[in-house]
């Protein structure tokens, strides 16, 4: 694959549609999430404000050259995760760099940044980001096992690990998503994809009331604004990641953005419903049915 | 001009020349007995070149002109001439240990020994069975004197004791002799075998008591309490000469007389000796008194060369060369343990540690002791191999099986004593006597060996291809004098210019495990550098074990292979043992590594016997109708060493407990040999299966499980080494599991995770031992926040973890990506998700790894730590190098390997487009990653960088702590049990079932030993009473229906 | 806490060696904070609309008031509509609200807190224990004026203020910082020595360094 | 209850024995003979949880009097004991070594008081004053109010009033009561 100079301006594009998206439907989501508590809530582009004012914040500590760089490892690991990804199928200018590699990489560039980010926060030299990091490893190695599962069981059924041949495999009719013709699968997958959003009941990661948000606890103005950045980008590469594998990739940008939309609802509507697992029941819960159901996915391919 | 009758007249001369001079024994006595006893030696000599030049013919000599049995008949041959020199030898160098006993005895002991000897010679040359009965009541006198040489009441019991045992064998024999004459009218060996054999055999009592008599000179077990008790309570000196000098006569008669006894006894003797042999080591296991261990062991061995001399599958040529190197071996090998038990005075194994600032006396301890054990290069090792390979050519599965397992129970004692030399607690040294014969002894095995070697031309490959390594070898040890600098300096240049030489002769898998091995070894031999000081041992192990791993690239035959892969393990054992607290670890890998190697041992037997006798390494591809037997037990070999789950316990301890670098060495290169095996073996043997089970998905199957297994331990270790060697134990996981698929993308992925392990383990292994060495302690919640003190072991920590979790840039996403491609490509999709979850679980050891470590909080003590020495950071360099080049062009590693991957599995190979790889199902471009994930990170840098450029650098104790301000570093630190949670959920799974089986199997040998040891009472009629009820038990078992 | 692990002390280091380990400059920053200027004026005030559209309080309850605090988080008051929300570490938060009577211990660790945060940072008080000691005004062990200890932004009387009036300290708070006069941060910063003297007079035990970064 | 009278009476010369209610009694002993009496009480008489100890300063008569308060919960009754130590020398046996959380209670006592209590765990360390450097604050000759004035800055302008004028004032200002 050659380098063409211009789709790195296609790339900056999307990763700048992919940022703003991101904010909006976080904003959104919340407040969707106050509706339901009979709150007014945050205003729905309260994250912009929250951003900027991080961005603003006058001064800030540094623990030392690892602390600093975990927002940077976290930031490039979020914007290397989307531009890895093809984003709109057929479209010559949203493919970015997704020559680079395939389904493999993806999955496994998630965990460039979370790797970066635990040891900044590590270096920080703070109890609870220690804790929270070994809550969050421990935890998602147990919710990748059904996602790994349910990738084996698509890579085995379109009999390719490239994302834009196995969204090509799905166009032509919702009876082509994966949704339809491997349900098993994805419901594996989309189980598993609760154990990575960081959302009840798996959050206790972050249990704000106990180890205050975990990880980044000592991180704070810029270096909180890089993180609150990257949790913009981050998500979204993940869920347009789910999107282009189970529910048929999207042809253009408002595709995308209500499959986003609708599959980000997903982990919300569990959240709000169930309280938080403890680290060790989450272990068991995803080794349990989801792994069952990925299982199953395998075997009835 | 010599004659036969000179090694009786000759120590007779002497005997009355010294008993008339007096009672005091001097100088001019002392210089008498060394004259006799030096001419015999000088005659045997003789004898000995004048046969193998074969200016002699062999003969019989009668004295006073008369035949026997009027006269004393004497045969000459080249195995008498042989044994006569071995037992002189033995007699003239046990002289200068007994110099003080004779000073203080008087002549009338010298006299007792001299007797002896004759005695001895007697029985070797004697055609003739009523002489032989007298020699041995000669020697039976003699020894009781000798026992007498010390004087204690329990030597007084054990003399008392021998005597009555040694009665009953006269017995037998008289018994013997009068009822053969009564049949045949002769008494010696030629005239007794002219009558009708029917004659001779037909339920022949005579025969029965013979035998009985010759085996009871071998003290079989159980029925030898009295010569074990002889061995315990007697000197050392004297035990030395009793077993080195008295059983090779023994068995010399027993060999002289078989023919006598007759074919019908031939497997009761193997069946006597082999149990002889298992049950001494066993009964050894428990001991820790040092001389009876050892007569435990000269009891053993005579069992297993009485064995041999039973085995009527060898040929004349196999059984001559068995016994006289096993003989030799012994008789040389165990007179220089006994002397050393002599010389240093200690009596329990635990108090040997007092020869460890000996280097050696060390030395020469382990020399015999591995001369013992059948280590290469001495002629016990080719004896081993010959008689495994004869046995396997018959149905005598279970002959090998004893052999091996009572081999490997004599290790087991040998390696613990050793150990406790080397290792053990130290106590109070006595003060160590000068000791000539031990000195002399070793050239002479040495000597004999090459000389034995030189008649047989298959092991000729030992003179033409191995002089090299041999000499290297050598050559360390005899500059072992030099500083560690020089030293080092030698072995890197040296394995450089191997290579150099190598290189050319390389193909495919050979040329990547000799970069491994030799390339690799010389970047971790950087790190000697930085040791002051000599390194006493630490050279010439390291060149024993390079020397054995490159040897088994360049093997042909398989006796080569397994010649090489026995130094190497030497060599790591030794490297190993250096380590501070590695005394039964060490032991442990010992005794796996024996395990493997014995298994392994018996697969190349099998081979062999399926092809005819070619060794070539060729023939692994002809199994013949035992192949998938010959897999396995050759894979049980390999998989010892690659610690497959659940043979793998004796690596955390072996690898953790080494020095700093020696760790990276084990891990980093050592742990490949086995994986070369593995693929030799894959490569050579093919698709297996046993039965209806495929035997490449029950190696998938247990490559994953190790996988998981390693892995998940590693993330619930404190131990920093020990959290790295159970991730090799996973990593190794991941190569058999990959190789098993056996397809194009399978092998391809073991490679890259062969190199990326060397790499990696190397590299973490390297910076772990730097840290250790500088905050000396290995417990990882000791340590915290030194990244401030170390940043450059820190980078290196860093780039490996990442390269190891598999995370892109860096190497190890490589082996992640063809490891799913493989796993989809081979359909074993549900060992894949095991072995990719356990890939998940890397994650948490590895972060466990760099932040309890690096991160978190620097502790007051460790507040001035320096970074890791200069030359401990040179080999983690070049290494970072390495692997960043890799990672960035993989192309340039893996396409030549899949090039010639094609020519095992030409199907599914990759297809590269510049840095672009290509699989059926997916794509990877190495390249392009590493380029937008550095420009991505360099963009956000200098973006944070520039809005952030004011921050104000703090210390470790500026943090939110709830209002509070942390007390101490130690109680901020969060690193002690680090995943309980994970521990709640799924420790479960690491339950250590291995290890518990394992230590019960140990228990329960030692249990056996203990219960049978009840036996020896030291009571001499007990012991008569042993003898009659294995006399009756060997009448009723042979009649019974054998 | 005793101040005994603030003590120099000597240790021995893993190659035998003793050293002296003083936990104040070793654990700590001694460095002196120096104000920050804005940004420039176009920019600040941009920023400024933004700050007071995104405070974040730091979840601290010193006294009684810290229950009051909870029912903004309800439907019936919800203060996340105006962009107020709650932050459990003093790093991220803007706003320190003390809600409530103060002794000196808990003093000391509000102190410690309003420290960790970082520029531009607010407080408010609550309650008239914090202007003037309320009820406690002569109790042995309850402080009369926060404002000695730490600038304050915006008080709210009441023994407790009911959430409504916390809203409305709240909107006074938002103003301020729109008139950027939300320097509280640097106030303390240049009047450190006179803030720092008022601290120390009634925290005996100084177990810290002057300024807890 | 009154057997608890007749026990304390007879084994430990119990005096002042007050009722205050069928289940609450209190009665004042030797310091001598506490911890044996509390000990009883607890194992024999079934008190077995320490409701809590406290002190009263009688600065008049130069004492210091501790009770120690403890529950029956089968019979539902409480037992206060009355101890006096001299002001003077304030010692008092500890007995966390019947109650661990007599510990606490004796800590505070010593931080409030003055009271020591030796070989009670802690019981130097500063409970709620750190770093207190006057007499104990609890003592009835200590100045609370000019301690405060002299230490915590107050604000000019406090206006105090007597509770009940003021009220009236407030509730019934021409003067009217009814």
């Amino acid at each position: 694959m050659t380098f063409h100079w211009m789709q790195l301006v296609y790339a900056l594009v999307s990763l700048f549609i992919v940022l703003n998206v991101g904010l909006i439907i976080q904003g959104i989501v919340r407040k969707i999430g106050a509706r339901l508590g009979r709150r007014h809530g945050i205003r729905w582009y309260q994250l912009y404000l929250d951003l900027f004012k991080n961005y603003a914040m006058r001064s800030a500590v540094s623990h030392g050259i690892m602390f600093y760089l975990g927002p940077v490892f976290r930031l490039s690991g979020g914007i290397g995760l989307f531009l890895f990804m093809p984003v709109i199928y057929g479209s010559v200018w949203f493919q970015n760099f997704s020559g680079s590699g395939d389904l493999i990489l993806l999955t496994y560039f998630i965990f460039f940044g979370t790797l970066g980010m635990a040891l900044g926060a590590g270096e920080s030299g703070h109890p609870y980001s220690a804790i929270g990091i070994t809550r969050g490893l421990s935890q998602t190695t147990a919710a990748e096992i059904p996602l790994i599962l349910a990738i084996i069981a698509i890579a085995v059924q379109y009999q390719t690990l490239s994302v834009t041949d196995i969204v090509a495999a799905q166009q032509g009719g919702i009876l082509n998503w994966t949704l339809f013709t491997n349900p098993l699968a994805t419901i594996a997958a989309l189980l598993g994809f609760l154990g990575s959003m960081m959302r009840s009941p798996f959050d206790v990661v972050m249990a704000p009331q106990e180890i205050p948000v975990g990880p980044p606890t000592e991180f704070h103005s810029n270096f909180l604004a890089v993180l609150q950045t990257n949790r913009a980008i981050f998500p979204m590469a993940k869920t347009i990641l789910y999107v282009n594998l189970f529910f048929g990739g999207a042809t253009n940008w408002p595709v995308l953005i209500i499959k986003v939309f609708l599959l980000y609802m997903w982990p919300v509507f569990i959240g709000v419903a169930f309280p938080r697992f403890r680290v060790d029941q989450s272990i068991r819960w995803f080794l349990r049915i989801p792994t069952l159901i990925g299982i199953l996915a395998i075997l009835f391919i | 001009m010599t004659q036969p009758i000179l090694f009786i007249a000759l120590p007779l001369l002497a005997t009355f020349f010294t008993g008339l001079t007096g009672k005091r024994y001097g100088k001019f006595q002392s210089a008498v007995m060394n004259l006799a006893l030096a001419g015999t030696v000088l005659i045997s000599a003789y004898y000995v070149s004048a046969f193998v030049s074969g200016t002699r013919q062999p003969y019989t000599a009668s004295t006073a002109g008369s035949l026997p049995p009027f006269s004393i008949a004497f045969r000459m041959a080249l195995p008498e001439a042989l044994t006569l020199l071995l037992i002189n030898g033995l007699g003239l160098l046990g002289l200068s240990a007994l110099k003080t006993t004779f000073r203080q005895k008087g002549t009338l002991s010298a006299v007792t020994y001299l007797l002896y000897f004759m005695a001895l010679n007697g029985i070797v040359l004697t055609r003739d069975l009523f002489n032989y009965f007298v020699f041995i009541e000669i020697s039976s006198v003699a020894l009781a004197g000798m026992v007498l040489f010390k004087e204690s009441g329990r030597c007084l019991k054990a003399g008392f004791s021998w005597m009555m045992a040694t009665g009953v064998i006269s017995i037998f024999l008289i018994l013997s002799a009068i009822l053969i004459y009564v049949r045949t009218g002769a008494l010696d060996i030629d005239n007794i075998l002219l009558t009708d054999p029917l004659v001779l055999y037909s339920g022949s009592a005579g025969a029965f008591f013979l035998f009985l008599a010759l085996i009871f000179e071998l003290k079989p077990f159980p029925a030898n309490g009295w010569a074990l008790d002889v061995y315990e309570n007697a000197s050392p000196a004297v035990s030395a000469v009793f077993s080195g000098a008295g059983i090779t006569a023994g068995l010399f008669a027993l060999y002289k007389f078989l023919p006598i006894v007759g074919d019908r006894w031939l497997f009761p003797l193997i069946i006597i000796g082999l149990v002889t042999f298992l049950f001494s080591n066993i009964l050894a296991l428990k001991q820790h008194i040092v001389n009876r261990m050892l007569g435990y062991s000269s009891v053993g061995q005579a069992g297993l060369i009485a064995a041999v001399f039973g085995m009527g599958v060898l040929s004349k040529e196999d059984m001559f060369f068995i016994a006289a190197s096993l003989m030799a071996v012994h008789a040389l090998a165990k007179g220089g343990l006994f002397w050393l038990s002599h010389h240093t005075g200690y009596t329990s194994v635990y108090e040997w540690a007092g020869i460890r600032h000996k280097p050696l006396f060390i030395f020469l301890l382990g020399f015999y002791i591995f001369a013992l054990l059948g280590f290469p290069p001495f002629p016990s090792f080719f004896a081993k191999w010959s008689l495994i390979s004869a046995l396997a050519a018959g149905p005598y599965g279970w002959m090998m099986a004893a052999i091996l397992l009572g081999s490997l129970l004599e290790a087991a004692w040998m390696i613990r004593w050793f150990g406790f030399a080397v290792k053990g607690n130290e106590q109070t040294a006595n003060e160590i006597q000068k000791t000539p014969p031990v000195y002399t002894l070793v050239p002479a095995l040495l000597l004999l060996g090459l000389i034995l070697l030189l008649n047989r031309s298959r092991f000729a490959f030992i003179l033409t291809n191995a002089w090299i390594p041999l000499l290297f070898i050598t050559g360390f040890f005899l500059l072992d004098f030099l500083p560690a600098r020089v030293k080092n300096t030698f072995m890197i240049g040296g394995l450089g210019l191997y290579f150099y030489f190598l290189y050319p002769t390389l193909t495919e898998f050979r040329l990547i495990f000799a970069i491994i091995f030799l390339l690799g070894g010389m970047i971790l031999l950087l790190a000697g550098y930085h040791y002051k000081g000599r390194r006493i041992g630490f050279y010439p192990s390291s060149a024993l074990m390079y020397s054995g791993l490159v040897g088994l690239l360049t093997a042909g035959t398989t006796v080569e292979f397994f010649f090489w892969w026995e130094l190497m393990t030497l060599g790591s054992y030794f490297l190993i043992l250096r380590g501070k607290k590695s005394l039964p670890h060490a032991l442990s890998y010992f005794l796996f590594s024996m395990g493997g190697a014995y298994t392994m041992l018996s697969g190349f037997g099998l081979l062999a016997a399926a092809n005819q006798g070619s060794l070539a390494l060729e023939t692994l591809s002809s199994g013949g109708p035992f192949q998938a037997v010959i897999f396995i037990l050759l894979a049980l070999g390999f998989l010892t060493k690659t610690a497959t789950v659940p043979l793998h316990i004796w690596l955390p301890g072996a690898h953790s407990e080494a020095e700093s670098d020696v760790s990276p060495v084990v891990s980093a290169v050592l742990l490949k040999a086995g994986v070369f095996g593995l693929i030799l073996l894959m490569a050579g043997m093919g698709p297996q299966s046993l039965g209806r089970v495929n035997l490449y998905t029950a190696l998938g199957w247990l490559g994953a499980i190790t996988a998981l297994i390693g892995n998940l331990s590693a993330i619930f270790e404190e131990d920093a080494k020990r959290l790295l060697a159970y991730s090799s134990i996973g990593q190794l996981g991941y190569v058999l599991f990959a190789l098993a698929m056996m397809n194009h993308l399978g092998w391809l992925t073991a490679t890259v995770f062969a190199l990326n392990h060397f790499l990696i383990k190397a590299l973490l292994f390297l910076a772990i031992g730097g840290v250790v060495m500088r905050v000396k302690t290995r417990n990882m919640y000791e340590m915290g926040g030194l990244i401030k003190k170390m940043p450059l072991s820190f980078i290196s920590v860093m780039i490996g973890i990442i390269a190891l979790s598999g995370v892109p840039p860096l190497t190890g996403f490589a082996g992640k990506w063809l490891s799913y491609n493989a796993t989809v490509l081979s359909g074993w999709y549900f060992q894949g998700v095991i072995i990719n979850f356990a890939g998940l679980v890397t994650f948490l050891y590895c972060f466990r790894l760099i932040f309890t470590i690096f991160l978190g909080q620097l502790k007051d003590q460790h507040r001035q730590v320096k970074e890791a020495p200069f030359w401990m950071m040179v080999p983690q360099i070049i290494l970072m190098g390495v692997i960043l080049f890799i990672s960035t062009v993989p192309n340039v590693a893996l396409k030549p390997v899949g090039t010639f991957l094609t020519r095992y599995f030409p199907e599914h190979a990759l297809v590269w487009d510049g840095p672009m790889a290509r699989s059926l199902y997916g794509y990877w471009n190495g390249y392009m990653i590493m380029l937008v994930t550095g420009v991505v990170f360099a963009a956000v840098f200098f973006w944070l960088f520039f809005i952030n450029r004011k921050a104000v650098k703090i210390k470790q104790f500026n943090i939110v702590f709830a209002g509070e301000r942390p007390s101490r570093p130690e109680l901020t630190h969060f690193a002690y049990n680090f995943f309980a949670p994970y521990q709640k959920a799924l420790g479960f799974l690491v339950a250590p079932v291995s290890t518990d089986f394992w230590n019960r199997l140990s228990e329960g040998t030692h249990a056996i030993a203990g219960f049978i040891a009840r036996l020896f009472s030291g009571n001499g009629q007990s012991y008569v009473i042993h003898q009659i009820l294995f006399a009756v038990l060997v009448f009723f078992l042979v009649l019974g229906g054998i | 806490m005793s101040n005994d692990d603030l003590k120099k002390r000597r240790v021995i280091g893993p190659d035998g060696i003793e050293f002296e380990v003083n936990p104040m400059e070793d654990y700590f920053c001694t460095e002196r904070p120096h104000p920050e200027s804005p940004a420039n004026r176009i920019l600040e005030k941009f920023f400024n609309w933004a700050r007071s559209e995104s405070v974040w309080i730091l979840g601290y309850g010193t006294g009684c008031g810290a229950i009051e605090m909870r029912p903004l988080m309800t439907p019936r008051f919800d203060a996340y509509r105006f962009g107020i929300q709650w932050r459990p570490t003093p790093r991220q938060a803007n706003l320190l609200m003390v809600s409530g009577y103060l002794s000196v211990k808990t003093l000391k660790r509000v102190i410690r807190s309003y420290e960790q945060m970082q520029n531009p940072k607010f407080v408010m008080a609550l309650g008239s224990c914090t202007i003037n000691g309320g009820m406690y005004w002569d109790s042995y062990n309850t402080i009369n004026r926060l404002d000695h200890y730490l600038p304050v932004d915006v008080y709210v009387a009441g023994c407790m203020p009911r959430p409504e009036s916390i809203l409305a300290g709240l909107e006074e708070l938002k103003k301020r910082i729109r008139a950027g006069k939300g320097e509280g941060a640097n106030a303390y910063i240049e009047n450190l020595d006179w803030y720092k003297a008022n601290q120390k007079k009634i925290i005996k035990d100084w177990d810290m360094p002057d300024y807890n970064w | 209850m009154d057997y608890v009278i007749q026990e304390l009476k007879t084994l430990f010369s119990g005096q002042n024995f007050e009722k205050k209610r069928g289940d609450l009694l209190f009665a004042t002993l030797d310091t001598g003979v506490l911890v044996q009496a509390l000990k009883h009480l607890r194992d024999m008489l079934g008190f077995r949880h320490l409701v809590l100890i406290t002190a009263v300063d009688w600065i008049e008569e130069d004492l210091f009097q501790i009770t120690y308060l403890l529950r029956n919960y089968t019979q539902k009754t409480d037992v206060g004991i009355r101890v006096f130590v001299p002001r003077s020398n304030p010692i008092m046996e500890s007995i966390h070594t019947l109650w661990e959380t007599a510990a606490t209670y004796q800590r505070e006592l010593h931080e409030m008081f003055g009271i020591d209590f030796p070989g009670s765990p802690r019981v130097n360390k500063p409970f709620i004053l750190e770093g207190w450097q006057e007499i104990p604050p609890y003592r009835r000759d200590f100045d609370t109010k000019k301690y405060a004035e002299e230490t915590y800055f107050p604000r000019p302008g406090r206006k105090t009033h007597d509770p009940e004028t003021y009220m009236k004032q407030k509730l019934y200002p021409d003067g009217t009561e009814s």
